[in-house]
């Protein structure tokens, strides 16, 4: 059984349709990257993988069963901003999901179980290179550190799926390397399965097992909103380098042009 | 209502209900209290109206008024109300102040301030009565009575009724002159001390304690005891002189067998019946009321207005159980 | 199930449950009502709705005998206009300080501190000092308001003057603009729709001051009948009133509300659907 | 020569120019005073520095003969302590509600329209009914207090959680809180420090309430005795009353002020040097 | 005489040395993109040149003048966010110079003097390809047209320099393009002087006809901020196509790292 399947998938907001006839199966341990024009509907389709934003019509199944409603800790999620809570330091955001998990009534642990918390949270943070900045508040670390926050702290309860959008939009290019590394690295040692929305073709191709490309195949002048975005190309990085070239340009032509039919990928 | 064991009683600040202060502070309400073994809680109110207020709607269960506001406020209002202390009347403590008038034919056409619909309003209408004027011929402008000096101080206001200590401060302004006064019209505004009829009734106490704390206190005013005179003043927020200023324009009634004389002459009916009338052509005693007879008021000397709903009745017997203790 | 924290309930639902406490406290009142009144005829604490139906009908139709005018409107246009005048100008005042202080750094230095500690005093506690400079007429009330609202309306333009990005005030002297040009066509357009919504949360201290200054000394106005009927315990007047103020205080709201809206759209971008 | 919106001189210049004010009125006050009490000794309008000192130093330090108190001392601790407990009450009933409401659609729905209704009623208008509600006693002041800045607290802790980015909530689920949890560990932690600042916004009205209810009906307090002394017009009480309110209520916005930056260091990340 | 001289430039924060020991000349028609690590001084760098900055130590020389201590209208600047007035229409925002010019009381043009000034801001709309957004405001329009706002507005009084800081930082991959066509006919047609910060290498080079790189040449590990940084690599690009990666190198490496003496470029 695939792990996340989807079988003619719509959303419309009122009258606009953003995505339609989405159909794909991802088998668990894939790194799925998307990429597509702004506005295209991307952030749009992670919202229904994390349960908040409800389908408008087909099929989305998690494990097999149909995906739950609201966000849960199966499925970890990173966004571009706001990922980590400014209120705690560096170490109370990762030990954030132990405490949860293991203090119902308060959210925190104290004693020995705190300890134990805390180890394995140093833990994680030395994976990710924070362990200098144990007692720092967010607002204290640069922009790649806190991303790398939210990478740890998404990961402590060993999510089966992890959701980003587009991660390192606002970092610096040096810096981004190293964040590619990273997620490389955690992605194969913890057996995860990646949706990544970004807009860099170049990481897109070089972080994913499979690129998806978001485009309208259908365009109606009249009515701009009558048609959504769906996954025009489906590409197996390995098997298909070359294609790169044509998902390049689909995105340098933005979603305001139209588009040969390219219904089946 | 039934027996309780105790009571709040609201005051104000007025020359006449100072020895309440000295009472309350010096212990001796609650020697008087602790002596019917009950307890009474005098509660001072910053403003006159609220300390009625705080009475007519059973917050408190007694409070200094004047004889007029005891009528248009709480009996006005279906609070059954007995008058047990009969302080003093005014005779001078109330007053009509203008600035830059020889007579009080000039307050004509002036905007008056003072508390609409007090006992200053009625000693306005006595004033404008006797120079064949009506409330008509002025425009009044309800004052709170502690602010009404302020405003007087400045010089686009005129016209002014209040009463001491508020009085000595405004009439000694520059170009003011007070050219109506209770002097004129003695024994009309009286001082008293007034109770739930209800809560009386089901205990007789609260009155005898009353009574007591307020004659041994006047002994201290009739013997001009500088200290007790000096805490009232304090208490007034002014001196022992400037006290004492008020005091001579206050006819106090020290001696309890005077209180209650008065209270039983028939002259203290009339005097109702003439409040009663101009309360009711002032529309004090209700929107709805048929005429200025719709509240019985009962004194030892006979009832006016309605018998079947008497609300204010002056009782001297308290006063009298006083004097008999003595 | 979801979690309690994602459950929205549809649109009917939601405006059935925003309807609801409002039915359940005038439910709650009219029985209480009744029921004191069914036992204690007199009573006037607690007026029934008939009462107060009345009551709102005769001031609002019939003249009053001394003044010849008709109460209710009478005192709502004293209030409006004291309300009307007072606020005009400390918004005006609010508008000149606001931009000289947050345009220009050297008028700042000096005015910030001064306004600061003014906004600091409690009007409240200068009402006798303001009724000696002003007396008992108008000048007193609408002095009570300029007063108690101009600081802060001057302290949260000349911040929201400070918050414009710098970037505005260098492009604009990139386009040759001088000091003045600054002030009024960078700052001035951009401190207008604040000063309409921060006027809007001034209007409830307005109200206050108003009604505190009409409660103490005055011939009209909403406060005045409030504070002078309160002897008479009157609630079938009180009550009335200040459901009447609470009314009057709504629409105002609105309608700036809804006229920075048309006037102002740019500024109302980031706003919720719901504001 | 620099343009003025770009002149700022140096720290030196901008201390002297933040004095500057203060001395000018001091210094004109006290010639007004000198020579308005030359001219009448008697005078009661302007005291002089010397008679209001003399007041204040017998206010200070001489027991009060009727209760053996210090007068100003008793009116401060008085007037403090019903400010305290109004304003411990309104916060915590804020910050409960806030955070219900902010954090419970379901909760909000009919709680939020209500709260809206009544943060407009004027609560000065409904004095004189706290007062019959109430009585005169510590209750109705500190009632008013409550009720005056209660509903403004509210609709601010709400409005603050409905700006909380929703990435936050929708982290702490997918990190396995419940309701439960993301209201007291992401939500409530947020709130606490808003909660703060939002005070210090309301303690200015409710200073106002609270000398509003003591000049009403009062034995002491700040407010009662600024309103007990204006019947003799005594301003050397007055002035030197409301200068102490006027630096007691800055004390407490400092203090207020200084404890959230050391316990909230990262709320206020992003203000200005200057706040 | 050149447009732009600077000799021994320094620029400190209290102890911190942000920029030292910078040397330059730039010619009239110039088009210099500066690169450099986050936090090396490039934005203080543009702020010295726009005069809101003061220099620490050092000459800075515009047209052989001192450079002005505040900004005018010689120097055009175009930020990467808030460079439009948010409170006018498209129109409005590029009226504004002729505006200030001819109205110095109100600020304002009505009648005739106001159609003239309108025809010359929609002439120049049209250049940027905003004509069918004149009555719109900036917060209708998307990034990228924003940005090409900015630009048309800066251009309004001619200035001999055009200064941009990261202007197409916040843009899509697929509208940067049309922007570095647009910024190049602007500056050829124009005849513009342009100093342009960027965080992309690609687009410093493909724009600029010179490349600066900033960084910081000496390092003293126990205080970080006790020297600043300069300019590094001052390329021509025509000549210096292949040291765009020597260029790349020192970028990634970021300012943290120290540095071989290079201190003649
Ligand atoms: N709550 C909403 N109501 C109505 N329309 C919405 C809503 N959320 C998103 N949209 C619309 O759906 C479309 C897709 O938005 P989405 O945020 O998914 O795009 P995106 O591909 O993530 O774009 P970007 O690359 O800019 O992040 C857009 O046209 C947007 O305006
Ligand atoms: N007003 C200031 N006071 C003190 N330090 C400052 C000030 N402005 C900038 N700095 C410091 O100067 C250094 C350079 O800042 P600058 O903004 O010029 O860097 P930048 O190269 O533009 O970085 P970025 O690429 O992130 O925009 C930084 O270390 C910054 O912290
Ligand atoms: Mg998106
Ligand atoms: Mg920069």
């Amino acid at each position: 059984m695939s792990l996340v399947y989807a079988k003619n998938l719509e959303k419309h907001y009122g009258t606009d349709v953003v995505l339609e006839r989405l159909n794909f199966t991802v088998e668990a341990g894939e790194f799925v990257t998307v990429v597509g024009a702004s506005g295209c509907g991307k952030t749009t389709f992670l919202k229904m993988l994390l349960g908040t934003e409800a389908l408008s019509a087909g099929e989305l199944a998690l494990n097999g069963a149909s995906i739950p409603g609201e966000p849960g800790p199966d499925r970890g999620v990173v966004f571009q901003k706001y990922s980590v809570f400014p209120h705690l330091s560096v170490l109370g955001n990762v030990m954030m999901a132990e405490e949860l998990a293991r203090a119902p009534v308060l959210g925190k642990l104290f004693g020995k179980r705190r300890r134990r918390a805390r180890e394995a949270a140093v833990a994680r943070l030395g994976e990710v290179g924070l362990d200098d900045a144990l007692d720092k508040y967010p607002h204290e670390l640069s922009g790649g550190m806190q991303q790398r926050l939210a990478i740890a702290q998404a990961l402590m309860m060993r999510p089966r799926i992890l959701l980003l959008d587009e991660p390192f939009g606002a970092l610096d290019p040096g810096i981004r390397g190293d964040m590619h590394e990273l997620i490389t690295r955690l992605w194969k040692e913890l057996g995860l399965t990646v949706f990544m929305i970004t807009h860099d073709l170049e990481e897109a191709f070089s972080l994913g097992t499979r690129v998806w490309v978001f485009d309208k195949v259908r365009h109606d002048p009249q009515a701009p909103n009558a048609y959504g975005a769906t996954i025009t190309y489906d590409l197996d990085v390995d098997r298909n380098r070359d294609m790169k070239a044509a998902a390049a340009a689909t995105l340098a032509r933005g979603a305001s042009a139209t588009h040969p039919a390219t219904e089946e990928v | 209502q039934h027996a309780r064991d105790d009571f709040r009683i609201a005051w104000s600040i007025y020359v006449g209900w100072m020895p309440w202060a000295y009472a309350d502070s010096q212990g001796v309400v609650d020697k008087w209290a602790d002596k019917y073994g009950i307890d009474i809680d005098l509660v001072q109110v910053n403003d006159y109206v609220e300390s009625i207020n705080q009475y007519t709607s059973g917050n408190v269960d007694g409070v200094t008024a004047t004889n007029m506001d005891a009528l248009t406020l709480p009996a006005a209002s279906g609070v059954d109300t007995t008058v047990i202390i009969l302080g003093d009347y005014s005779n001078g403590n109330d007053g009509v102040v203008l600035k830059n008038a020889r007579s009080l034919k000039d307050i004509r056409g002036r905007q008056v301030n003072l508390v609409q619909y007090s006992v200053s309003d009625y000693l306005l209408s006595r004033a404008l009565e006797s120079v064949g004027l009506s409330q008509r011929d002025v425009s009044p402008v309800n004052t709170a009575d502690a602010d009404i000096v302020g405003a007087f101080a400045n010089p686009d206001v005129t016209a002014a009724v209040t009463w001491n200590p508020q009085l000595s401060v405004i009439s000694n302004m520059p170009e003011a002159n007070m050219i109506f006064s209770s002097k004129q019209i003695p024994r009309e505004i009286l001082d008293l001390t007034i109770v739930n009829t209800d809560v009386l009734k089901a205990n007789p106490d609260l009155g005898k304690a009353l009574a007591g704390a307020w004659y041994e206190t006047m002994a201290k005013m009739a013997a001009d005891d500088p200290k007790a005179l000096s805490i009232m003043a304090e208490a007034a927020g002014t001196d022992l002189a400037g006290y004492r200023k008020q005091l001579a324009a206050t006819h106090l009634y020290s001696d309890p067998a005077n209180a209650a004389a008065l209270m039983t002459d028939p002259e203290l009916l009339d005097t109702m019946k003439k409040v009663a009338r101009f309360s009711f052509e002032q529309g004090l005693l209700g929107p709805s009321a048929p005429g200025p007879d719709v509240i019985g008021i009962r004194t030892p000397a006979g009832v006016y207005g309605n018998r079947g709903n008497i609300k204010l009745r002056f009782d001297p017997r308290f006063t009298t159980h006083v004097e008999q203790a003595k | 199930m979801k979690r309690l924290i994602n459950l929205r309930g549809g649109r009917g639902l939601r405006i059935a449950l925003a309807l609801l406490p409002f039915i359940v406290l005038a439910t709650a009142y009219i029985a209480i009502a009744n029921q004191k009144t069914e036992f204690n005829p007199n009573q006037r604490l607690f007026p029934t709705a008939e009462q107060m139906s009345q009551t709102m009908t005769r001031m609002a139709t019939q003249a009053d005998m001394r003044s010849g005018e008709i109460a209710l409107w009478a005192d709502t246009r004293a209030s409006l206009q004291r309300l009307g005048i007072g606020v005009a100008i400390s918004a005006t005042a609010a508008l000149i300080f606001g931009l000289v202080s947050g345009g220009i750094p050297l008028f700042r230095a000096p005015f910030s501190p001064l306004i600061t500690v003014v906004s600091l005093i409690p009007p409240m506690a200068i009402l006798p000092i303001l009724f000696i400079v002003f007396g008992t007429g108008e000048m007193a009330k609408i002095a009570l308001i300029v007063i108690g609202i101009t600081p802060f309306l001057i302290r949260d333009l000349q911040g929201e003057a400070l918050r414009l990005p710098e970037e505005q005030r260098i492009k604009a002297q990139t386009l040759g603009a001088n000091s003045w040009q600054v002030l009024i066509r960078v700052l001035l357009p951009q401190l207008t729709p604040r000063l309409i919504s921060t006027t809007r949360l001034a209007l409830g201290s307005a109200w206050l001051f108003l009604i505190a200054a009409e409660a103490i000394a005055a011939q009209s106005g909403l406060g005045y009948r409030i504070f002078l009927v309160r002897r008479y315990l009157s609630m079938d007047v009180i009550l009335p009133y200040v459901a009447w103020i609470t009314l009057l205080a709504f629409i105002i709201d609105r309608a700036l509300y809804l006229i920075s809206r048309k006037w102002f759209g740019w500024y109302h971008v980031d706003e919720q659907a719901s504001a």
